[in-house]
C-alpha cells in the first residue's frame, strides 16, 4: 500500500478534528470543557492554514503567519474566557453553562 | 523535517527507559500493601476531605499574565532573528509592540495584582 | 508504506483519539491532559508541514501557557472535577448529528473541490521568513496583536481579580446588613 | 582516543554498514543510529546524575564542615550507586485514592521533558545528535512539559501538600520562564540564529563569548534558570519545612527516583544552555572540545550547588515580586539596549 500524503489528507484530518470540537462545544456542560473544545477547533483551523501554506504558497508562507496570529488570538480568548468562567463560578458556585441563563430574557 | 526524527526517537526511548525501570523495579521489590500504608500522607493526621479543594486566585492571576507575555515572547523570536537586516524601522516596530504590552504590566502593578498577599 | 505516511497516520491517530477523549472524558482534568496530547500531535503535524518554528510556538503557547491556565482554572473551580456530576447535556444526539453532518458536508466539499498545488522550496523554517513577513507585509496585524494582548490582559485581570472592596459578593452584603 | 567525534563517526559508519548488510534501507540506518545515540545519552545521563548527586552531597558536606558519605567505596564514591540500587528495590506505594493513570504518567512526562533536551545540546565539536534550526526555541518549548508533569503529579496525588507544592512550583516556573526566554532573545538578537551549533560556532575566541556582550542578559538568565530548576534560594516548591516534599510527597520507589533524576538532568541542562549561549560552548584551547564543554557546564552546576548551601530561602511574595517587578522589566530593558546598540553601531 502506497499513499502519497498530500494536501487533502491534512484537510480531512483537520475537518475531523474540527467536527469533534463542534460536538464537544455543543454537548459539554462544563464551561472549561466548552473552551477546550473551542481550542480543538482553533487547532483544526491552524492545521488547515499551515497545510495550505505548505502546498499552495510554499515560498511565501502566508498561511503560517495567519496561523501564528490565530495562536495569539486563541491565547487572548482563553485568558478572557477562563476569567469569565471563574467569575461565573464565584457567582453561581458552579460552571454548568446550561444553567447560566441570566442574560436570557 | 528529517532532523526531527531524532526528537521522536528521544521521546519514545525516554518513555521506554522509564517503563523499563518501573518493570525492573516491579520484578525485585516487595509488595505488601495495607490500608494504612496506602492512606494519604498528612503528617500522621487523618486527612480531612479530598485534596481537590478550591484554590487561591493569586496563582491564576500570575498564570494569566504569564500567558500574555508568553505570546509576546513567541512574537519576539522571529523579530530577533531578522531585525538586523531590516534596520531601524524594524526596531521601532518592536519598541511599539513591547511598549504597548508594558502598559499591561504597569496596569497589573498599579492595581496591586503583582503582590502575592 | 513509507516513513512519512506512517508518521502521518500515527500522528493523525494520536490527534483524533485525544480529541475524542477531550470531548467525552468524564473528568475535566483528564480532558485537559488529552487536550495537551492533541495539541502536541498538532505540533508534530506542523513539523511534517515544514513549519518547525510554528510547531515550537504551538507547544510553547498552547501546552506551556494555555493548557496550564486551563488546569489552574480547573483547580479554582474544584467541584467540577467531581466525576459524579453529569458532564454532558441533553443535546448529545443533536450534537452528534450536527457534528457528523458538518463533517459529511466538509468532506463532500473537499472531495469535489479541485485542489491546486504549487511547487516550490519552502524556507528553512528557522523563523527568519516568518520574522520578515511580520515586519514587512504583516506589520499592521503584528502591532494589532499587541493591542489585542493588552486588551485581553487588562480585561482578564479586571474580571478575575478578587477585590472584596470593589465588588462585594452577595453574601458579604447580607452579612453587613444583619450586622447593622 | 580523546577525539570523541571521530569515534562517533566510526561507530555510525559501522552501524550503517551493519544495517545495510541486513538488507534494510537508509531510513533504517538513521533509525538505528538515532536509537544508539539516544541509548548512549540515556547511559550518560544516568551516570552523570549519579555523579552529580554524589557531588551535591560532598559539596554540601564540605561547605558545612562535614565529610559527607565516606563508607561505600573510596570517599563514599559508590554511595549514590548504592542508593540507586536501594531505590530500585523499594516498595512502590500507590496511595489508594490517587488518580492512578495520571499518577503513573506524571514521572514519565517529567523525565521525558528533561531528557528530550539532550538531543540538541552540542556536547562538543560534531557531538550533537541533531542540529535543529529552531534549537533553543525547541528547548524552551519541550521543557514546558516539565510543568505539565509536576501539575499532573500534584493533582493526581490527592494530597494537600502535593497539590500546593505542585501549583506553587508551576506558578514559580512559569513566572521565571518569561525573563529567561527574554534573556535568550537578547542573545538571539546577536546570533541571528536559533541553532545551538551555530551559536557555539560564533563564539570561537574568548573575547567573542556572548557573556561580554550580554552581561545583563547573562545575570537574568542565571537567576531565572536557578528558579526554573527550583534550586535555593528559589526552592519553595520543596520547602520541606512547610510542604513536606512538595509535589513528590506521595511518590516512592522508582517513581520518586524518576522525579529526582529529572531534577538533576534539568540542573545539568540549564548549566549546559548557559555554557552554550554565553560561554562559548565547547570552544577552548588545547583540551578536546567535549572536555571544555563538560568543564564549563560542571562549573556552572557547582555554582548552583554552592548557592544552595549559602543562601536562605525566599518568601513566596518576594519570589513572585522579584520575577515580575524586577527581572521582567530588566530583561525588556536589556533587549531594548541590545537592539539600540545593534541598530546604531
Amino acid at each position: 500500500m502506497h499513499v502519497e500524503i498530500g494536501l487533502s489528507h491534512y484537510l480531512a484530518l483537520s475537518a475531523i478534528v474540527f467536527c469533534i470540537g463542534v460536538f464537544g462545544m455543543l454537548t459539554r456542560r462544563n464551561g472549561i470543557g466548552v473552551l477546550m473544545s473551542i481550542e480543538l477547533m482553533f487547532n483544526a483551523v491552524n492545521i488547515t492554514l499551515v497545510a495550505f501554506a505548505r502546498y499552495v504558497t510554499p515560498v511565501e508562507i502566508t498561511g503560517q503567519v495567519i496561523a501564528a496570529f490565530t495562536i495569539a488570538v486563541a491565547a487572548a480568548e482563553a485568558t478572557v474566557a477562563l476569567a469569565i468562567v471563574l467569575l461565573i463560578y464565584q457567582h453561581h458556585r458552579g460552571i454548568d453553562v446550561d444553567r447560566i441563563n441570566i442574560m436570557k430574557w | 523535517m528529517s532532523e526531527f526524527a531524532a526528537i521522536a526517537v528521544f521521546l519514545v526511548l525516554g518513555v521506554g527507559f522509564v517503563l523499563f525501570n518501573f518493570l525492573l523495579s516491579n520484578l525485585i521489590r516487595p509488595k505488601n500493601p495495607n490500608p494504612i500504608k496506602q492512606s494519604t500522607y498528612e503528617c500522621g493526621e487523618t486527612p480531612v476531605g479530598p485534596a481537590w479543594i478550591q484554590f487561591n486566585v493569586r496563582f491564576y492571576i500570575f498564570c494569566l499574565i504569564f500567558v500574555i507575555f508568553d505570546v509576546e515572547i513567541v512574537f519576539l523570536f522571529p523579530w530577533a532573528l531578522v531585525f538586523q537586516s531590516l534596520g531601524l524601522f524594524a526596531f521601532v516596530e518592536m519598541v511599539i509592540f513591547v511598549g504597548i504590552l508594558m502598559f499591561g504590566l504597569l496596569y497589573a502593578w498599579k492595581k496591586g495584582l503583582l503582590r502575592w498577599y | 508504506m513509507d516513513t512519512i505516511t506512517l508518521v502521518f497516520f500515527a500522528l493523525a491517530l494520536l490527534i483524533i483519539t485525544s480529541a475524542l477523549f477531550v470531548v467525552t472524558s468524564k473528568n475535566i482534568f483528564h480532558s485537559a491532559i488529552f487536550l495537551i496530547m492533541a495539541l502536541f500531535g498538532a505540533a508534530g503535524m506542523f513539523v511534517m508541514l515544514e513549519a518547525p518554528f510554528l510547531a515550537a510556538a504551538q507547544v510553547l503557547i498552547y501546552v506551556g501557557a494555555i493548557a496550564i491556565l486551563m488546569i489552574f482554572a480547573v483547580m479554582l473551580t474544584a467541584r467540577i472535577a467531581d466525576e459524579s456530576i453529569i458532564h454532558t447535556n441533553e443535546q448529545v444526539p443533536a450534537g452528534l448529528a450536527i457534528a457528523l453532518g458538518l463533517l459529511a458536508v466538509i468532506l463532500y466539499g473537499l472531495w469535489n473541490t479541485p485542489l491546486t498545488i504549487h511547487g516550490g522550496t519552502p524556507p528553512s523554517g528557522g523563523g527568519h521568513k516568518l520574522g520578515e513577513l511580520f515586519l514587512t507585509t504583516f506589520v499592521l496585524p503584528f502591532e494589532v496583536v499587541s493591542v489585542l494582548l493588552l486588551a485581553a490582559l487588562v480585561g482578564a485581570l479586571i474580571i478575575a481579580r478578587r477585590d472584596p472592596g470593589a465588588t462585594p459578593r452577595p453574601n458579604d452584603q447580607s452579612a453587613e446588613q444583619t450586622g447593622a | 582516543m580523546l577525539e570523541l567525534d571521530k569515534l562517533i563517526g566510526f561507530v555510525g559508519a559501522q552501524i550503517a554498514a551493519l544495517v545495510t548488510a541486513l538488507g534494510l534501507g537508509p531510513d533504517w540506518v538513521t533509525l538505528v543510529q538515532l536509537v544508539v545515540a539516544a541509548l548512549t545519552l540515556i547511559g550518560f545521563a544516568s551516570v552523570m546524575v549519579l555523579g552529580l548527586v554524589y557531588a551535591e552531597r560532598k559539596v554540601s558536606a564540605h561547605i558545612q564542615m562535614r565529610v559527607g558519605p565516606m563508607r561505600v567505596g573510596w570517599h563514599g564514591i559508590l554511595q549514590t550507586l548504592a542508593d540507586a540500587v536501594k531505590l530500585l528495590q523499594k516498595e512502590d506505594i500507590t496511595p489508594s485514592n490517587v488518580d492512578r493513570a495520571i499518577y503513573f504518567w506524571a514521572p514519565i512526562v517529567t523525565f521525558v521533558a528533561a531528557f528530550a533536551v539532550y538531543a540538541v545540546i552540542p556536547f562538543g565539536r560534531g557531538l550533537v545528535v541533531t542540529d535543529l534550526n529552531i534549537g533553543i526555541l525547541y528547548i524552551l518549548a519541550i521543557t514546558t512539559f516539565g510543568v505539565i508533569g509536576l501539575l499532573m503529579a500534584g493533582w493526581s496525588s490527592n494530597n494537600k501538600y502535593s497539590l500546593l507544592g505542585g501549583f506553587r512550583s508551576a506558578a514559580q516556573v512559569v513566572s521565571y520562564e518569561v525573563p529567561m526566554a527574554l534573556a535568550v532573545i537578547g542573545v538571539v538578537m546577536l546570533t541571528q540564529t536559533l541553532s545551538m551549533v551555530q551559536i557555539v560556532g560564533q563564539q570561537e575566541k574568548f573575547y567573542q563569548w556572548y557573556v561580554w556582550r550580554q552581561p545583563i542578559g547573562f545575570l537574568i538568565y542565571f537567576v531565572a534558570a536557578t528558579a526554573e530548576v527550583n534550586r535555593t534560594p528559589f526552592d519553595l516548591p520543596e520547602a520541606d519545612s512547610e510542604l513536606v516534599a512538595g509535589f513528590v510527597t506521595e511518590y516512592s520507589g522508582m517513581k520518586f527516583a524518576m522525579f529526582f533524576l529529572a531534577e538533576f538532568l534539568n540542573m545539568f541542562t540549564v548549566a549546559a544552555i548557559g555554557t552554550t549561549l554565553f560561554f562559548g560552548g565547547w570552544n577552548g584551547p588545547v583540551l578536546p572540545s567535549w572536555m571544555w564543554f563538560l568543564i564549563k557546564t560542571l562549573a556552572g552546576v557547582f555554582v548552583l550547588m554552592w548557592m544552595r548551601w549559602t543562601y536562605p530561602r525566599l518568601r513566596v511574595d518576594q519570589l513572585m515580586g522579584f520575577a515580575w517587578k524586577f527581572l521582567l522589566p530588566l530583561a525588556i530593558l536589556n533587549i531594548l539596549i541590545t537592539g539600540l546598540f545593534v541598530v546604531l553601531f
